[in-house]
């Protein structure tokens, strides 16, 4: 049994995860760093505690500050949300040598799926499709451009332990790739302290489409249904929807058993998502995000499953609520509200001066801000998550230009007028999506 | 409270001041000085004032708007200006001794030295002793033994 | 074709209807008293125009007003919202003789309806139950005792002209019906103008269950379905509900016929209610509103329609978007957040320092309020509708209790808490609920 | 409280000052004063400043905090202490004449006496003819003929 969270995180998921907890009439306990004092979640968890300076390091990220935070609160499970703690398997495991719970999957899960390069080894030994490459990380520049030629040009090279595109390079013929091979060793071993690469056939306009999975300790692991986050920016998505135009049911289902296929492989627990690119009728594993992710709540919209609850009820020894997948309806597009300039994408930390919030069907909106609230400058820039619904896509989008026309926040700059002009571009509205969505919009001047 | 010249006086101070605003509450001695830059300064407007905070059941001192930030302190009659103050760098839980049945480190009053030990902070079975970072008296020690403290929160005053 | 709406009213439905007329392109004027300049309704209309003083009949109560607004903003519609004007017979029709174009049902069905004896009289010809009682307004004391033995005490006594509760009188017995003619007409003539009164069989402990009906102008009445509205204090509702727990498949059926048989009656077009009295598996009309109704979201989250845009694409002769009655699918219920004390009821305006919203699924907020809005004492209590959705009952009222509890106001008094406790009655939870479920929670110490 | 020449004093000070308010209660004791220069504060903090009012449209002068709010107005120039205004009663059309041949009622510069008829706001085709309620010399006409007022609206400046 579970009765006092500590939720080690800030922000919207900090809310999002008090209020499953709320409903579930589980205790909390917020940690927030100095930057954070006058924080939502601070004001709404039951009990908050300072746990350090704003820079990250020393206070979300920081292993110890969160873990006596847990001690003196007298928690006794631990929710990391997404982004910080969430994908350390050795902080998992410190939670639960500590005699708490650890809201989330399996640490040796969390380690192997971690590991980019061993990710794709494990799940396509189960026959889940992998794009043509190697199996593990390249030993040599040789090897590289043999298994080039054997997979055809362009291929891609990824980062063994990487994520968030860094360390990766794409080459379009052998020179290229001779150049990349060093470049992205290099990049690997200082961003991720392993110059361990692999390589992998390169799809040039795919889509990104992942699959929701949710598992519990019954030996239950079922795979929800997709999501498409094909408009990204530098890898950051920007709008994510569920469910995807280019899947129909035969696809969907193959999706998802590949998916299952590949959390059972690790003897998934809890929320996780496994991602593949899509391209012309075929998926390929990307990777699996072993946690909750930001774009959860398109899925609990056109499923009416609250995750979050699912995974404290997991947590606690229950079994899942639904026992197949269950089925989507309408049509749901999350569009992330960033503090940043619309134009340059700089961020734009400060503090809000005005707000006024979409009213209306259909409208769904995560977020911790407030007028008066100080956005600081020292974590990622999202403000806020505003989910349509329409009984179509269409009618998503119709919703979407209305909420967005309505949803003003004064005093700083956001991605409000960015997302307002991408629902008005043909290809958006058509649904004719891809990875290079926005690098061709940004082009077009969109 | 005031009388009459004092307030004006002090509406003078003010606005002659660098600060934005200034908010005393005498029961429960409540201080507030928000010393942002006039310049800067949007309407002083405390947005979610701490109302809301202690409408919830808050087991850990953290409502409270922390001592460490800066000018504001529920402390008032400590005069602020004149004293040192050392902040817990961890969260952990404030023992005043080695062990339950020595003696604490130190009492108000006591005279220490720079570097000297002042208490325990335990945090993950960990016993980290805080050192004094300068000479002088003790003179408020802000923690109950056995208490659970937060980063940046005061454990003691010194007057130099 | 209609490209301009003026909006006749002000608070969460001004923003309703701004909403519905971004969706369609449609461009809004406001209306607004003195006491309303800072209002969002004011802020997010593409124009806005100061009508009068505080005080309603001097502003939205003021044709001339209202009218000369629409003028000079060369608005083409007008959209009435619900109270102010909305069920004026004489504005609709002043409306179209000024050329513009009425976003509500024709001047006649509103005048029909608003005499609740002609309203009963007409839909009972039409075959839909009413409860036993005079088809006209009374003549004499002693009519009313011959028609009250005839259908058996205890009965009640309405005025004509009525509603919201004035002119009505429930009588035991023969003596308190000789005593209470008198003040009942005396008490119609003071409020309506009118004396005239009719007389039913009363119901004890009925429910109060509408029915959700709209017409388009090509002689289509669709009856969407049901609303429970039995917690209601002093006729004012307070929290409202869809399905009702009562209601089944086959109920459903013949309550729907008699909504659409007395719309039909009436000749009727736009947004309306049919209220009916419920009570041992029969049911009674017993007044339909001529409007759009306060708790129309609740039908909405279950069906996902959008009523506001429905009546003005109705307004604009477009066909209705839908031919039958919608599947309800899940479970929405909505509370009316009031500016007032929680236990005493007594209104409490002022300026709202501090607002925390709920998040996470299956909420829904339609609000004007913002930190800093200074809720002015002149009109009616309404802050905000929180309107939650469950897969069914049960999780709804789950959620209503993460909501509500995340769900802050400062600086003024709400009916946050009153909802709070309502949702821990059994008799809540259980669903056994009638009009005098508030007498009853209110007596024990609710 | 004070007694009234300190409440005035009181006045006094703090409009000289660049404080933006000061707040006091007895019970309880708590005194509040916001620092923010005048210059910057909008009279009475509209909440949704015109920022975002103006990112819409607003064919109608209503998005400008209204004339018709007491001490607020455009017309800087204006001593507004010693002025009169008469503002329109309805919601309606300005006009300057009787009819579009007509010479206008009264021009800047005029004298008018009390009752003296001064334009003609049309609403719903009737013309209303608005008078003066205060004898003078016209200073300033704030509509265009044939501009759309609102109720409140500032229609003239009269020097008495």
């Amino acid at each position: 049994m579970i009765q006092k969270v500590l939720i080690a995180n800030r922000g919207e998921i900090a809310l999002r995860i008090i209020a499953a907890c709320r409903e579930l009439g589980l205790s909390t306990v917020a940690v927030f760093s100095e930057a954070d004092r006058t924080s939502q979640h601070v004001r709404l968890a039951d009990e908050a505690v300072c746990i350090g300076p704003p820079f990250s390091k020393a206070s979300y990220l920081n292993v110890t500050a969160v873990l006596s935070a847990a001690e003196i609160s007298g928690a006794d499970a631990v929710h990391p949300g997404y982004g910080f703690l969430a994908e350390n398997a050795a902080f998992a495991e410190m939670v639960q040598e500590c005699g708490l719970t650890w809201v989330g999957p399996p640490p040796d899960a969390i380690r192997l799926m971690g590991d980019k390069a061993t990710a794709r080894r494990t799940v396509a030994e189960r026959g889940v499709p992998v794009l043509p490459g190697s199996a593990t990380p390249l030993t040599s520049r040789e090897e590289a451009v043999r298994l080039a030629y054997e997979v055809g040009f362009p291929v891609i090279l990824k980062a063994s332990a990487g994520g968030g595109g860094k360390g990766m390079r794409v080459a379009n013929d052998e020179r290229e790739l001779r150049h990349a091979f060093d470049t992205a060793r290099h990049e690997a071993e200082r961003a991720f302290g392993v110059a361990d690469v692999y390589l992998e056939k390169y799809l040039t306009a795919p889509r990104h489409i992942e699959i929701q999975v949710m598992g519990d300790n019954f030996g239950r692991v079922v795979a929800i249904g997709e999501r498409e986050c094909s408009i990204q920016r530098r890898h950051q998505k920007l709008i994510e929807e569920a469910p995807s135009v280019v899947v129909d049911e035969e696809l969907r289902r193959a999706m998802c058993a590949a998916a299952a296929a590949a959390a059972q492989a690790v003897g998934y627990r809890s929320a996780g998502t496994v991602e593949f690119l899509y391209d012309e009728g075929k998926f390929y594993f990307m990777e699996m995000n072993t946690r909750i992710q930001v774009e959860h709540p398109v899925t609990e919209e056109v499923t009416g499953l609250d995750l979050v609850v699912e995974q404290l009820n997991v947590a606690a020894g229950k079994p899942l609520s639904f026992r197949r997948r269950p089925k989507m309806v309408g049509h749901a597009i999350e569009f992330r509200i960033n503090a940043e300039d619309p134009v340059t994408f700089a961020p734009s930390p400060g503090q809000i001066t005005e707000l006024a919030l979409p009213v209306g069907p259909g409208i769904r909106l995560e977020t911790h801000i407030y007028t008066g609230y100080r956005v600081p400058p020292h974590y990622d820039s999202l403000l806020a998550k505003l989910i349509v619904r329409g009984r179509d896509r269409a009618e998503a989008i119709t919703r979407a230009r209305r909420a967005l026309s309505m949803f003003q926040v004064g005093g700083i700059k956001t991605s409000i007028p960015l997302h307002q002009r991408i629902i008005q571009d043909p290809d958006f509205q058509e649904g004719r999506l891809s990875t290079r969505f926005m690098e061709r919009f940004a082009a077009a001047g969109g | 409270m005031f009388n009459f010249d004092e307030l004006c006086q002090l509406i003078r101070v003010v606005s002659e001041s660098r600060i934005a605003g200034v908010e005393l509450e005498r029961d429960g001695v409540r201080l507030r000085i928000d010393g942002v830059p006039v310049a800067a300064a949007p309407a002083g407007t405390p947005l979610l004032p701490p109302t809301l905070g202690a409408s919830h059941p808050a087991a850990l001192p953290s409502a409270a708007p922390s001592p460490a930030v800066g000018q504001s302190t529920e402390e008032s009659e400590l005069d602020e200006a004149s004293l040192a103050f050392v902040t817990s760098p961890i969260v952990g839980t404030f023992y005043r001794a080695p062990n339950p049945d020595a003696e604490p480190y130190v009492k108000v009053g006591d005279r220490v030295e720079k570097g000297q030990v002042l208490c325990i902070v335990e945090a993950m079975k960990l016993m980290n002793e805080i050192e004094s970072d300068v000479s002088g008296t003790i003179v408020k020690i802000f923690p109950e033994n056995g208490q659970p403290v937060e980063f940046g929160e005061r454990l003691f005053a010194i007057r130099p």
